[in-house]
C-alpha cells in the first residue's frame, strides 16, 4: 500500500505546505460538517493573509471563526456571513474582503474546478449586483451570467469514513460542500471520523473517490450544533 | 384584520399540491409546513442537501449532521434523499422543485424581488435565494403588505438590490394574495376583513382588481 | 403514496406521450445499462424520426440498434458508434444523422442539462473538428470550447433498484450515463431490477433522488455482453 | 528489431509510477497492465465510471454490470470506487489522471495528436479520446514508429483531422521512445538493435539526438 496510503497521523503533516497568502477551500454549511481539527492547526500554524471559500465563516468562537478571531484571514468568498459579530466588525473597519457569491453558483464553481470547466453559464444573480462586472448572455431567450470556476491551494474538508485510499464516504447533511471542495484543491486533506481497511466501502457507495484526496487523517470531533430546534 | 404570521403560513400551506417538490424559506415559508392538508403529500427540499425534511427531531433524535438550510437541527422522512450542495443545487436551477417559497422586503409589479439586502446595513449575504428565485418554475413570495411605517412593499419598481428578475409569480401578503403577470399585480383574495380599497391603498405597483375577488378561505 | 408513487405496470404506460419527431437521451455505455425493455416498446410503438442522445446506438440485433433496424431514428448523438454495420449503411446512404460528441462533454452536456446551466466552456475538442463553429476561447492561458447543454422529451435508463418515489441505486457499471440522463428528460422513465418500498433505500446511498423521476417500470433485462473477456 | 506489442507493453509499463492513477487506452496500452512492476501499485481508471480495474474475470465473476471502457468484462480491485460518467469525465477533465496511454494515427512535434478519424472511411467517434488528451498533465502515446507502408507517423505537422493540439509529452514505439518539447521530438532510447539513424529515417518530424541516447532496458 506504499503508494496510495494516505493516512497521516498528526495535523502538522496534514496540513504541512499552507503558507501566507494561499486560497483554501472549506466544505461544510454552518458548523455542520466543517474539518474541525484542520481548522484549529491553521490557527496553531499563524499563516496570515488566507483567502478562504467557504459557504460560511463560522460563528465568533468555533469553524472559521477561530481564524478570523486569529486575523489569519484576508477575504472570505461566501454565500452567508451573517452569524458572526466579529466578521461585522472586521469587515466595516476595512480589514476583511468579502466576496458574496449565491450558494448554488459557489457550489458549482467549487465543482466546475475541479472538473476542468474554467467558466458556465447560469441564470443565477442576473440583473442582480452579483452580475455587475461579468458577462451576460441570452440562451434560448433567457438571461445568463458567465461564472468562473475556484480552485484552491489546499482543500479541507469533512468527512464519516474513510478507507487508507483516501476514498470518502459523508454522513447525513454533514455532507454539504464537502465533495466538491474535495476536487478543488491542489492539496485535498480529508479528516475524518474513521479510518477504514481497504475494501471495506462498497464502491458505488463511496461519495468521494481517493483520486481527489492526498491526506487523511483521523480527527474528534465536537460537532456544535448551531440551531437546537425540537418537535414540540 | 391583517393575517397573523400563522394565518399567513396557512394560506400558504393551501398552494401545496400533492406530489410537489418544495423548498421553503426560512421564516413563514417553513412555518407553512405544519399547516399542510393531511390528504396530501410533498415532499421539502432544503438546499444544503436533503430532499424529504422531517420535522424537527425529538431530543433523542437531535443529530448534528442532519441540518436544515436554515441551520436548525431536522429530521428525514422515509424516502429522503442526501446529497451534496452541488447536486441540491443541480436540482434548483435546473428547474426540478415544483414551488419555492420564500420572503422578500420588497416585490415589483415586473416579478423582480429584493430580498437580501439593505444597503448601509451589514450585507449577510444571499444565501441560496438567488438560485431558487433563477431556478424555480413556480415562485411565490410571502411577507407583510407594507413595512411598519405602512410603506408597501409591493412596487413599481423595486428600490434595493435584486435578489432576482421576472421571476415571482404570487404574493400572498397579510392582507392578500395577488398574482404577477404583465406588468401588474392582480389582486385575488382579500383576507378576511380587509377591503379591497385597503389593499389599493396599501399597493404601490399597478394593480388590478378583477370581478372576481373573492376573501381567503380557511379550514 | 398518491402523490409521490411514480410505479408504472406496463410499457405502454412507461412510455406514454412520445411521439414522432422527438428528442430521447438514453443513458447506458455500450449494451451495459441499457433500458432494454423501453427500447423495446419504442419499437413496438413505431414512432419516427426520433433524435437519440447515447453514448452509443447499440449492436445491430441489440440495444438502439434494433430502432436503427426499424428505420425509428432520425439522428444520433453519440461518442462512438463502432460496432454497427446497419448504422454504418444508414449513415452513408444519408438516411442517418450523426453528430460526434466527445464522450466526456456529451456526460456534461447532459448534467447541464438538467441543472439549469446552458453552456460550459471545456478544453476538450480545442483545435479539432469538434470545435468547428463554435465559440472558443482563453481563460488563464488555455484554449476552451463553448459548449451548450442538452435536453429531451424523454429520458430513459436504467437503474438497480427504485423506491415507489423514483429514488434509483445503479449496480456497478451500470451505471454510466444512466445519472445524468436521467436529470435531463422532461420525462423520465426508469426501468429497473427491484422495486422496493420507500424507507429501504439509505439516503446517502441513492444516486438518483426521486425528484428527477417521472415514470418507474420493472423490468426483466437480458444483459447481453458485447465483449466477454475472461482471465487466462 | 522493432519491438512486438508485447515488449511495447513492457516498455510502457516501465513509465508506470508507485501511487499513479492510470488511464489506459484500447490495444497497446491495456497490455501494459500485465507489465506493471509487483514492487509499485497503480489504480487504472476506466472513463465509464471505475476507478480500480481489475483483471479480466473467471468465469464465475462474468458480471454483464461490470465493463471497461472497452466493453470487456472486468472487475474491481479493493479499493475500486464507481461513479457516473459525468463524475468520470470530471476526473479526467480536471487533470486528476496522473497518466493517460493511447494509441494514435499520427503525433508531431508540436505535440498535436491523430486518433480517431481518417476522412474517406467511416468515421466511428472519438469516444473518451478528445477528454482524456485534453485533460490528462501527462499523456505517452504508443504506436508503430512508421505505418504499413513504411511512412513515418511522427511528423512535423499532423494529416489527420487532430484529436487534441500541444498535448502529447512522450512516444513510445517499436523503434524508439520520444519525449516531445520545444516543437521537436526528442530521441531517449532506442529499442535494441535499432541505431539512431533507423530511427531518424522513420521520423519525417524534427528530431533532436542528445548525446545520452541509450538503449531500452528490459528485466
Amino acid at each position: 500500500m506504499a503508494g496510495f496510503n494516505k493516512v497521516v497521523t498528526n495535523y502538522a503533516d496534514a496540513m504541512n505546505g499552507l503558507e501566507d497568502g494561499m486560497t483554501v477551500i472549506s466544505g461544510g454549511f454552518g458548523l455542520c460538517g466543517i474539518p474541525e481539527g484542520l481548522i484549529a492547526q491553521i490557527k496553531e500554524m499563524g499563516v496570515k493573509d488566507l483567502t478562504f471559500v467557504s459557504n460560511n465563516c463560522g460563528v465568533d468562537d468555533f469553524g472559521l471563526g477561530v481564524l478570523l478571531e486569529n486575523k489569519q484571514i484576508k477575504k472570505m468568498i461566501s454565500s452567508y456571513v451573517g452569524e458572526n459579530a466579529l466578521f461585522e466588525k472586521q469587515f466595516l473597519s476595512g480589514e476583511l474582503e468579502v466576496e458574496l457569491t449565491p450558494q448554488g453558483t459557489l457550489a458549482e464553481k467549487m465543482r466546475a474546478g475541479g472538473a476542468g470547466i474554467p467558466a458556465f453559464y447560469t441564470a443565477t444573480g442576473y440583473g442582480t449586483p452579483v452580475a455587475e462586472g461579468k458577462e451576460t448572455r441570452e440562451f434560448n431567450g433567457r438571461h445568463y451570467v458567465l461564472e468562473e470556476a475556484i480552485t484552491a491551494d489546499f482543500a479541507i474538508i469533512r468527512a464519516w469514513k474513510a478507507d487508507k485510499m483516501g476514498n470518502l464516504i459523508y454522513r447525513d447533511t454533514a455532507m454539504n460542500f464537502n465533495p466538491m471542495a474535495a476536487t478543488a484543491g491542489k492539496i485535498t486533506v480529508a479528516e475524518v471520523e474513521e479510518i477504514v481497511e481497504v475494501g471495506e466501502l462498497e464502491p458505488t457507495h463511496i461519495h468521494t473517490p481517493g483520486i481527489y484526496v492526498n491526506r487523511v487523517i483521523k480527527g474528534n470531533f465536537e460537532k456544535r450544533i448551531e440551531k437546537l430546534t425540537l418537535s414540540r | 384584520m391583517a393575517l397573523t404570521r400563522e394565518q399567513i403560513a396557512m394560506r400558504v400551506a393551501q398552494e401545496l399540491q400533492d406530489g410537489f417538490y418544495v423548498n421553503l424559506g426560512i421564516g413563514i415559508p417553513t412555518l407553512a409546513a405544519n399547516y399542510v392538508s393531511t390528504d396530501i403529500e410533498v415532499m421539502l427540499q432544503s438546499e444544503n442537501g436533503l430532499l424529504g425534511m422531517g420535522p424537527y427531531p425529538t431530543e433523542d433524535q437531535v443529530d448534528p449532521d442532519m441540518i436544515n438550510a436554515g441551520k436548525e437541527t431536522v429530521t428525514a422522512v422515509k424516502g429522503a434523499s442526501i446529497f451534496s450542495s452541488a447536486e441540491s443545487f443541480a436540482m434548483i436551477r435546473g428547474g426540478h422543485v415544483d414551488l419555492t417559497v420564500l420572503g422578500a422586503f420588497e416585490v415589483d409589479q415586473n416579478g423582480n424581488i429584493a430580498s437580501y439586502m439593505i444597503p448601509g446595513k451589514l450585507v449577510k449575504g444571499m444565501g441560496g435565494a438567488m438560485d431558487l428565485v433563477a431556478g424555480a418554475p413556480n415562485i411565490i413570495v410571502t411577507m407583510t403588505h407594507a413595512d411598519k411605517h405602512g410603506n408597501s412593499k409591493l412596487l413599481e419598481s423595486c428600490t434595493l438590490p435584486l435578489t432576482g428578475v421576472n421571476c415571482i409569480k404570487k404574493v400572498i401578503t397579510d392582507l392578500a394574495v395577488l398574482d404577477i403577470r404583465d406588468g401588474a399585480f392582480h389582486l385575488l383574495e382579500t383576507a378576511p376583513g380587509i377591503s379591497v380599497e385597503e389593499v389599493q391603498a396599501k399597493t404601490k405597483g399597478k394593480l388590478i382588481v378583477s370581478d372576481s375577488v373573492r376573501e381567503m378561505q380557511f379550514n
